[in-house]
C-alpha cells in the first residue's frame, strides 16, 4: 500500500482570533479531587489549550473512564461522557467516527488506559483516528485508594501487594511507538502552560495523538511531588524515524518532557464508495415476478 | 396436479457443491414462483468439509424446517451420515445416490427410504475434462432434481448462472451442459416428485441475517461496530459495503467491549448506532449495556443466537440467551429485548428496534438465533413497516437539565455540537443536571426515570402474534413460531383447536396483552429451545402465566419440527 | 441499671478523626465486653473529606443498623450535614457539638434532637501544641462518650494505643491526655447515657470483608486474583499478605477478565481458587463463568455488591446483583449462588462456598454487599463450619473419561502432573473425552451432567435460617437478614407473630426446604435492596412463593431498618 | 529497586536423555484444520520440541482461546485446555502460578492474541512469568472465515472491509518488546524444524518466551503460501540492548527468522514472607475475656 505524507495542514495555521477564554471552558462544578492532586493542573493546562485553539465548548467532547482522572469531563464546559472503567478510548473513537467535524479528547488514568484498558490503547495507537488522548499517570490507582498499577515502580510497598508488585513497569511511551502512534509527548502537571502548549499541538495533529502527563496523587503517593526536581525538557522531537524515537525513550529517564515523535507518514484512505439508495439495496433480494 | 411443497436434500464432501446446488435449486423454483427455504449444515472442519444443503420448495410461505425430507440427494457418501439426525427420512423418502459413491451409510439407510441408484455427472466427458473442470456433479444433481420437481429448465438455467457470477465462460458452459445433462437423466427415473404450478408474485429471497441488517438500515442505523462472531458474522459481511454506501461506517473492533462502547459512542454523538454479536459476545457487552442504560444512550444489540454455553456449538442454534438478554448486567439496568417471529419478521423487527432505542433513549437487544439468521428463504416483500419514531433532541425553553424527573422521563438529548445543549454522560448515579451524587433520594429519582420510560413504552399490536383462540395455547418465540404453527394447524385439523402466541416483546413482558391472548385458553405451553426453561420462568416471574402452565424447553440445535410438538402436547396431557 | 444499647455517631470534615473517634470506641466496648458494630459514611470527595462513624454498643449481638441514634457528636459541622438521610435521629436523640463549630445544620436540627453544647478538645492545650500535634478533638471526644456509656477507662486507654499502633511516643502521650480530658469534661454533662454491665466473653472483631477472606482461607484457597474496586478492594488488601504468608499467592490483575480465567487456570492447577469483585466485575466476568460451568472448573467468585446499575454509587450498598449472579452469561449456565446472612454468616458461606465449588466442580458465586462487607462487628467467636468437602481428583478403574455421562455426574479431575490422567479442558460442546462435537445428543448429554450435579446438591440444613413461625413471613436475604429479624421480635411483642426465612442458598433455589419453613405463613413478604424486586422475581420464577406473595423491594443505599419494616408491614396489610 | 542478572542455568544444560518421541506428545485426535493449514506444522514442531526437551506429556499443560490455531491442545497428549476466545494467557498464567512445577505453553492465533487477547498479552510480556506463548499468525481470523486481524495487511480485501481495512498492521514483536519481553523469536510453520530449535530454547527460557509463529491460512490467505519465498533467518539475536533490538525489528521486513531479542537483566524477586498458620491469623480478630 502507498503512502502519503501528511503535511498537518492545521499544524500550520495560526492560533485563531482569541475569542475565547479558560473560563469559557470551566464547568464550575466543584472537583472531588484532594487538594493539591496534580490532576487540577491538567484541567486548568486543558481549559487554557482548548482556549487558544479556539473551537467552542459545544464542539468539543471529552471522553473519560473511570478513576479520580476520569471525573475532568463534568469540570469543563465541553461535552463529555462519563463511561465505565477502561472503555473511554473505544467510546471516543464512536464519537469521532460517526462525527468526524467534532473536537474528540478522551481523558483518563494510568490504571484506566494502561491496565484494564490497555488493548484499547493500543489499538487506538494504531487506528489513528484525529483524536487526542491524555492520561493522567500518578501510577496508582488513585479511586480504589492506593494500588499499583502497570506504571507503578516495582518495589512500591502497598496493601495490596506488600514489599512490591514486583514487575517492570510500562513505558506508555514505548507501547504507544510500537502500536503505530504518530504522535507521542509528555507532560507535566505542575508545568500547566507547557502543558497547554503540547496539548493544542496534540489537537491540530491530523491523528491519533497521545500525551502521558506526570500528574502526582498527593492522597497515596506524596513523594511524586519530588518530580518537580526530576523533570526536563525532552532533548530533541523525532520525526518519522520510529527506532531513533525508541532509543530516545529508552535513554531518557521517564522524566523528558514535551513532544517526543511525530510520524508523517500516513496510508492512503480507501476512495469513497459509489452511494446507493435503500430502495437500490432492497432491490437486491427481489426475485421473480 | 402434483404436489404442494416438496423438501430436499443436497448432501456431499468438500469439493461435491451441495451448497451450490441447493442455491441454485432454490433460487430457480424461487423465481419460478414458489416460496421456499434453506438451512445449511457443515461438518467439523474449518472449511471445505461435508455439508449439505436443507431445502423446502412449497405453495405457502415455509416457517420451519419440514417434519420429514422428501427426497435426499447423495453427491457422495462421505461422512455425510453425521448429519442423520438432522435430515429425518422415512420410508416415503426417496434417496438419490450414485451407485459409484458406494453403499448407503447405516445411519441414513436405517430410516429405510427408498434408495434410487442414479449415475451422477455427465458421463460422456472425457478423464481430461473432469480433471479440468470438476465433476459438476452438483449441478448435475440440481438439474436432475429441477426436472424431477417439474421448475421450468429457463429458470434452472438463469438461476445457475446467477449463481455462477463471473465465473469464466468455459466454466458456465460446462455447467450449463451438466445441468441439461441431469435433467434428461432424471427424465429417465420414474419417480413422482411433480409439484403443484406455481402461483408467481413478486417476492424477495433473503437470509434473517440479512432481514435483521436490512430492518436497521430503514429504521436508521448508520453506524456498526462488531467483532466478527458465527453466527452473526455474515449479517455483518452483507452490512458492510452497504452501509457504506450509504454514507455510514461499519468499523471491526479490536473486541466485544470496544465495538459496544463505539456503538454508545457513535451513538451519543446522535447518529443511531448497532452492534451484532452473538452469545459470547453478548456476555462481554453486559457492563456496557448497563451504561447505556444508566446514562441513557440508545443502542442497538442484534444477538444471533447459538448452542451454548461458553463456546458451545457456534455454527448451531439454540434459544438460550434469554436470561442474559433480560437479566444480564448488575444493579437494576432494565431494557427492552425483543424476538423476531420469523424470516420475514426479522425486517420489522430489525427497524422496530432502531425506533425504540432512538425513543426511549435506551438499549434494545434483539433475539435471533441460528435458525433464522442463516435461513435463506422466499418471503413475500412487502411486510409492514413500523412507523418511525425519532430521538427527542430539542432543547426545553427552560433551563435544561439531560436527566429531569420532573417531566416525562424522556428527557431532551442534544447531540454534540448543539449550542447550550452541553451535558455529560454519566454512569454513575447522578442528580438531574449528570452531576455525580450519592444520596437515596437521587439515585431512586433516576432508576424511576428509567423505569418509567420503560412503563411508557405502549408496543401496541406489535407486542406478538396470536394466530387462533383454541383452548391449548403454544406461547413461545423466534424461530420456534413457525413450527409451533403449523402444528397448531394440524391439531386443529385433527380436532385439537390450539392457538399460538409468539411474543415480539421478550421485556418488559406485555402482560395485559398477554393476559388477552391467553383468554380462554384451558392449556398453556411455553415453548422454547434452551435446556432451562427462560422463558418460561421469566413468564411465571411476572405472573404473565399461571403456576400450571406447562413448559416445552429443550436445548439446540436440532430445530423443533411439527411432527415433535405434536407428540409432545399428546404426551403431556 | 443503664440501657441495654446505645447507638452513637461521629461525624467531621477530613482531618477530624471521626473515624478513629469510632474504631478507638468500638474497640473499647468489645474489649470491655459488649457487643458493636460500626458502618463508615464518606462524603465525595476521594480522600480526606467529611466523614461519619455509625455505631451501636449492646448487650446483645448487633445485626442492623438502629432505627435511631441516641447521640450524635459533631467533631465540627463542615459539610456533615450531608449525612442527614442516612444518620436518623429523633427527639429523644442528643447532639453533642462544639459551640465553636457553629449552628447545628438545618437537616440535621430539623430532627428536634436536643442539642447539648460541649467545647471538644483540651481547653488547656497551647495554640503551638494544636499546631503541632492537632486538636485530637477526635480522641477527646472519644473519651467523653466513653465516660458517658461507662466504659472502663482502662479499656478505653489500651484501645487508644491499639488505633494508634506504633505512632510516635509524644503523640500517644499527647491523645492519651485528650483521651483523659475529654472523660473528664464529660463527666460534668448531665446526660445518662450509661450502659448495663457488660457480659465479657471471648469475641471476635472483624469486618464482613474479612470475615469471606477468612472463611475462604479456611476452605483452603490458597490463590486469589482480582482486580481492584470498591467496596472489594479491602477484603483482598486483608487477604494479601496473609495469603502470601500461607504459602499462597495473590495477583493483582490486568483486568476482571484477566482475573477470572487466571482463577480458572489456577483452579485447573489443582489449586482452590477465588476472585473478588463488584458488580462492574461481575459483569465482565459473565463470560468466563460460562467457561467453569462447561469446562467444570471450580472457582468461588466473591461479589460484595454496591448501589448500581453501571458505576452507580461505588461506595455504598445495594443487592441489586441478584439476577446477574443467577442468570448472568450465554446459554445454560446454571451455578450456586450463596449469600451470606450476616457478618458472622460471612465466615461459614465463604469456607461453605470453597467446599462447594470444589466437591461439585463449578462456579460458587457468593452474593454480600457492601452493608455487610464494610460493617465493623462484634461477633461470637466459634461459628459453626461446614464439613470439609474435597474435589474428585482419583482416576477410575476403567478408563478414564473426563467428562463422563454414564455415571456420578461429578467425575474425576486429576490435576495437571498427574500420570495418565491427562484431559483437555473444553468450553465446546463436547463428547465423554472432552472432544469437540457439534451433535444435539452430545450436547444434551453434557447439559444434563451439569444439571445433575446441581441437582443433587444437597444443602442440608444450610440452605438458610429459619426463625419463629408466625404467620407472617418475611423472606430474605444478606444484610436485609439483620433488620427483619429485629422487625419480627418487635412485631411478635406487638402481638403480630412474624417469622424470618433467611436464604443463603439463591440458586438453585432449596425448594423443599422453602416450602416447609413457609409452611402456614398466611401472608409472605420478600424484602430486597433493589428496584427490580430480584429475588421475589427469582421466586416466583420457581414457583417458591405463591402469585399472591408480596414483595417489599427498594433500592439502596439506605438499609432496612427495623421500623420501616414494621411500618411498611402495617400499609401493606 | 536493584536488578539480578540471570544466566538461564537450564539454557546452558544438555537436553535430557532420549526417552521421548514426538509420537509421545500425539493424542491421536483428528484436527478440524484444513488440509495444507500451516498449523499441522506448528504441532509437529511442537512435538518434536517436547521430546526434545524431555519432560513427560503429564508435566505439560497446553492453553489455548479460541480459533483454528487455539484447536492445537486437544492434538497433543498433553494436559490442556481450550478457553473462551482472547484469554489463554490469563488462564495460562493462574496455571503457572499456581503450579509452577508445571512446564506451560500457551497458544493460540493472531486474532486471539493481538486482537481481543491484546491486553493480556501485553501484560503477559510486563509479567514475565516463566512459560511460553507461541501464536499462529496468518494474519486473518480463520475460523470466522476471513476477516482482518491485527497484523493484516492494510489492503487486504474482505467482505467485511471492502478495500481493505486500511490500518498500519500491528509488528507483534515490537509490541512485546515495548511491553518487557525478556525473549522474543519469529518462527515460520514450513520450517518445523527450526521451528522446533526455538521453541525448546523457549521452553527453556527462565521467563516469557514469545514466539511469533507465520502460519498460513490456505482457506482464505492463499497468497501466504509465497512466504515460503520471503523468509530468511534474522541477522542476529540481540541481547539485553533492548533499543537495539527495536531498530533490528523495524529495519527486518518482517520474515526474519530466529531468535530476535534476549533480555538477561531480571528484578530482584521479594523475600519469601514469614510462614504463618491459620490460627494465628485467626488470633488477630480476638478481642475481650
Ligand atoms: C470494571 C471495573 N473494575 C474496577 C473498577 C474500580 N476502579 C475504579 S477507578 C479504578 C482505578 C483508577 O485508577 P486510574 O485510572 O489510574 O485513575 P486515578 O484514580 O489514579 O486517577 C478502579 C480499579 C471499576 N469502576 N470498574
Ligand atoms: C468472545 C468471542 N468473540 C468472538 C468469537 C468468534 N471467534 C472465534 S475464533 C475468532 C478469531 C480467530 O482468529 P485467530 O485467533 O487468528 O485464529 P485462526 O482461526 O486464524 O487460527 C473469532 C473472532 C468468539 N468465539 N468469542
Ligand atoms: S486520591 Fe490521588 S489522584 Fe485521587 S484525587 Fe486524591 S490526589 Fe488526586
Ligand atoms: S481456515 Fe485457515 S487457519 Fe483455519 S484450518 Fe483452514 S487453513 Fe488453517
Ligand atoms: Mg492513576
Ligand atoms: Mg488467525
Amino acid at each position: 500500500m502507498t503512502e502519503n505524507i501528511v503535511t498537518a495542514p492545521n499544524m500550520l495555521a495560526d492560533a485563531p482570533p482569541g475569542t475565547l477564554s479558560a473560563r469559557d471552558f470551566h464547568s464550575g462544578a466543584t472537583p472531588i479531587w484532594c487538594p493539591g492532586c496534580g490532576d487540577y493542573g491538567v484541567l486548568s493546562a486543558l481549559e487554557d489549550a482548548l482556549a487558544t485553539y479556539g473551537r467552542p465548548p459545544h464542539e468539543v467532547v471529552l471522553v473519560s473512564g473511570i478513576g479520580c482522572s476520569s471525573r475532568l469531563p463534568a469540570y469543563t464546559s465541553c461535552y463529555g461522557f462519563h463511561g465505565v472503567h477502561g472503555r473511554a478510548l473505544p467510546f471516543a473513537a464512536g464519537v469521532k467516527l460517526a462525527r468526524p467535524d467534532l473536537e474528540v479528547i478522551a481523558v483518563g488514568g494510568d490504571g484506566d488506559g494502561y491496565s484494564i484498558g490497555g488493548n484499547h490503547f493500543i489499538h487506538a495507537c494504531r487506528r489513528d483516528l484525529d483524536m487526542v488522548y491524555l492520561v493522567m499517570d500518578n501510577r496508582v490507582y488513585g479511586m480504589t485508594k492506593g494500588q499499583p498499577s502497570p506504571t507503578t515502580e516495582p518495589d512500591w510497598d502497598s496493601d495490596i501487594a506488600p514489599g512490591g508488585i514486583g514487575l517492570r513497569p510500562f513505558d506508555p511511551l514505548a507501547l504507544a511507538l510500537a502500536a503505530g502512534a504518530t504522535f507521542v509527548a509528555r507532560g507535566f502537571s505542575a508545568q500547566p502552560h507547557d502543558l497547554a502548549t503540547v496539548i493544542v499541538e496534540a489537537i491540530r495533529w491530523p491523528g491519533f495523538a497521545f500525551i502521558e502527563v506526570l500528574s502526582p496523587c498527593v492522597a497515596f503517593r506524596r513523594e511524586e511531588f519530588d518530580w518537580k526536581a526530576s523533570v526536563h525538557p525532552v532533548k530533541q522531537t523525532i520525526e518519522n524515524d520510529r527506532a531513533a524515537a525508541h532509543a530516545a525513550i529508552l535513554a531518557d529517564d521517564g522524566f523528558g518532557l514535551g513532544v517526543v515523535f511525530r510520524d508523517y507518514r500516513r496510508l492512503k484512505p480507501a476512495p469513497e464508495p459509489q452511494r446507493v439508495t435503500l430502495a437500490e439495496i432492497e432491490s437486491e433480494f427481489r426475485i421473480g415476478a | 396436479m402434483g404436489r404442494s411443497s416438496l423438501a430436499i436434500v443436497f448432501a456431499g464432501s468438500g469439493g461435491a457443491g451441495a451448497m451450490t446446488a441447493g442455491e441454485l435449486f432454490l433460487r430457480a423454483a424461487a423465481t419460478a414462483g414458489y416460496y421456499g427455504s434453506m438451512n445449511r449444515l457443515f461438518g467439523p472442519q474449518v472449511r471445505g468439509g461435508e455439508s449439505a444443503a436443507l431445502l423446502q420448495i412449497s405453495n405457502l410461505p415455509i416457517t420451519c424446517q419440514p417434519d420429514n425430507f422428501d427426497l435426499f440427494v447423495a453427491l457422495d457418501w462421505h461422512k455425510v451420515d453425521q448429519f442423520a439426525a438432522e435430515i429425518p427420512l422415512t420410508e416415503n423418502s426417496i434417496i438419490l445416490a450414485d451407485p459409484q459413491s458406494g453403499p448407503v451409510p447405516q445411519n441414513v439407510a436405517r430410516s429405510k427410504a427408498r434408495i434410487v441408484s442414479f449415475k451422477m455427472g455427465d458421463p460422456e466427458a472425457t478423464p481430461l475434462e473432469r480433471a479440468l473442470h470438476g465433476k459438476h456433479t452438483n449441478v448435475f444433481a440440481a438439474g436432475a432434481v429441477g426436472c424431477l420437481a417439474g421448475i421450468d429448465p429457463a429458470k434452472m438455467r438463469a438461476a445457475l448462472s446467477t449463481v455462477l457470477g463471473s465465473k469464466a465462460a468455459d466454466v458456465q458452459r460446462l455447467n450449463a451442459a451438466s445441468l441439461e445433462k441431469g435433467a434428461a437423466a432424471a427424465a429417465t427415473l420414474a419417480l413422482d416428485l411433480d409439484l403443484a404450478p406455481p402461483k408467481p408474485a413478486p417476492r424477495w429471497l433473503l437470509t434473517g441475517n440479512q432481514a435483521i441488517a436490512m430492518g436497521s438500515l430503514r429504521g436508521g442505523v448508520r453506524f456498526v461496530s462488531c467483532y466478527p462472531i458465527t453466527p452473526a458474522t455474515d449479517l455483518v459481511e452483507w452490512l458492510a459495503p452497504r452501509l457504506q454506501q450509504l454514507g455510514g461506517k461499519l468499523v471491526l473492533a479490536e473486541d466485544e467491549l470496544a465495538a459496544i462502547n463505539m456503538v454508545l459512542g457513535a451513538s451519543f454523538g446522535g447518529v443511531p448506532a448497532m452492534t451484532v454479536t452473538s452469545g459470547p459476545g453478548l456476555s462481554l457487552m453486559v457492563e456496557a449495556i448497563g451504561l447505556a442504560v444508566a446514562a441513557e444512550v440508545p443502542a442497538v444489540i442484534i444477538d444471533v443466537m447459538r448452542s451454548g454455553p461458553s463456546t458451545g456449538i457456534p455454527s448451531k442454534t439454540e434459544q438460550s440467551d434469554v436470561n442474559l438478554a433480560i437479566y444480564g448486567g448488575h444493579g437494576d439496568a432494565p431494557r427492552i429485548v425483543l424476538a423476531p417471529t420469523s424470516v420475514r419478521d426479522c425486517l420489522f423487527t430489525g427497524e422496530w428496534a432502531v425506533y425504540l432505542a432512538e425513543s426511549l433513549q435506551t438499549p434494545v437487544i434483539v433475539l435471533s438465533d441460528q435458525a433464522l439468521g442463516q435461513a435463506h428463504q422466499v418471503i413475500d416483500p412487502k411486510p409492514d413497516r413500523p412507523p418511525p419514531l425519532a430521538r427527542r433532541i430539542e432543547l426545553p425553553a427552560s433551563k435544561f437539565k439531560r436527566y429531569a424527573t420532573d417531566s416525562d422521563p424522556v428527557t431532551a438529548m442534544p447531540p454534540p455540537g448543539t449550542p447550550h445543549g452541553q451535558w455529560v454522560g454519566e454512569g454513575l448515579t447522578h442528580n438531574e443536571f449528570g452531576i455525580p451524587v450519592s444520596g437515596a433520594a437521587a439515585h431512586a429519582a433516576q432508576l424511576n426515570k428509567r423505569a418509567r420510560k420503560l412503563a411508557q413504552f405502549d408496543p401496541g399490536a406489535w407486542w406478538g402474534d396470536v394466530w387462533g383462540d383454541g383452548d391449548t395455547a403454544i406461547l413461545t418465540f423466534g424461530s420456534g413460531a413457525g413450527a409451533a404453527l403449523e402444528a397448531a394447524v394440524a391439531l386443529g385439523a385433527a380436532g385439537s383447536p390450539t392457538r399460538v402466541v409468539a411474543l415480539r416483546v421478550l421485556s418488559p413482558l406485555p402482560l395485559a396483552a398477554l393476559a388477552t391472548s391467553l383468554k380462554g385458553a384451558r392449556r398453556i405451553i411455553v415453548m422454547e429451545q434452551n435446556q432451562g426453561a427462560q422463558l418460561y420462568h421469566h413468564l411465571l416471574a411476572h405472573n404473565a402465566i399461571p403456576p400450571t402452565a406447562d413448559s416445552m424447553a429443550r436445548p439446540g440445535p436440532l430445530p423443533f419440527r411439527r411432527a415433535e410438538i405434536i407428540a409432545r402436547l399428546a404426551a403431556q396431557v
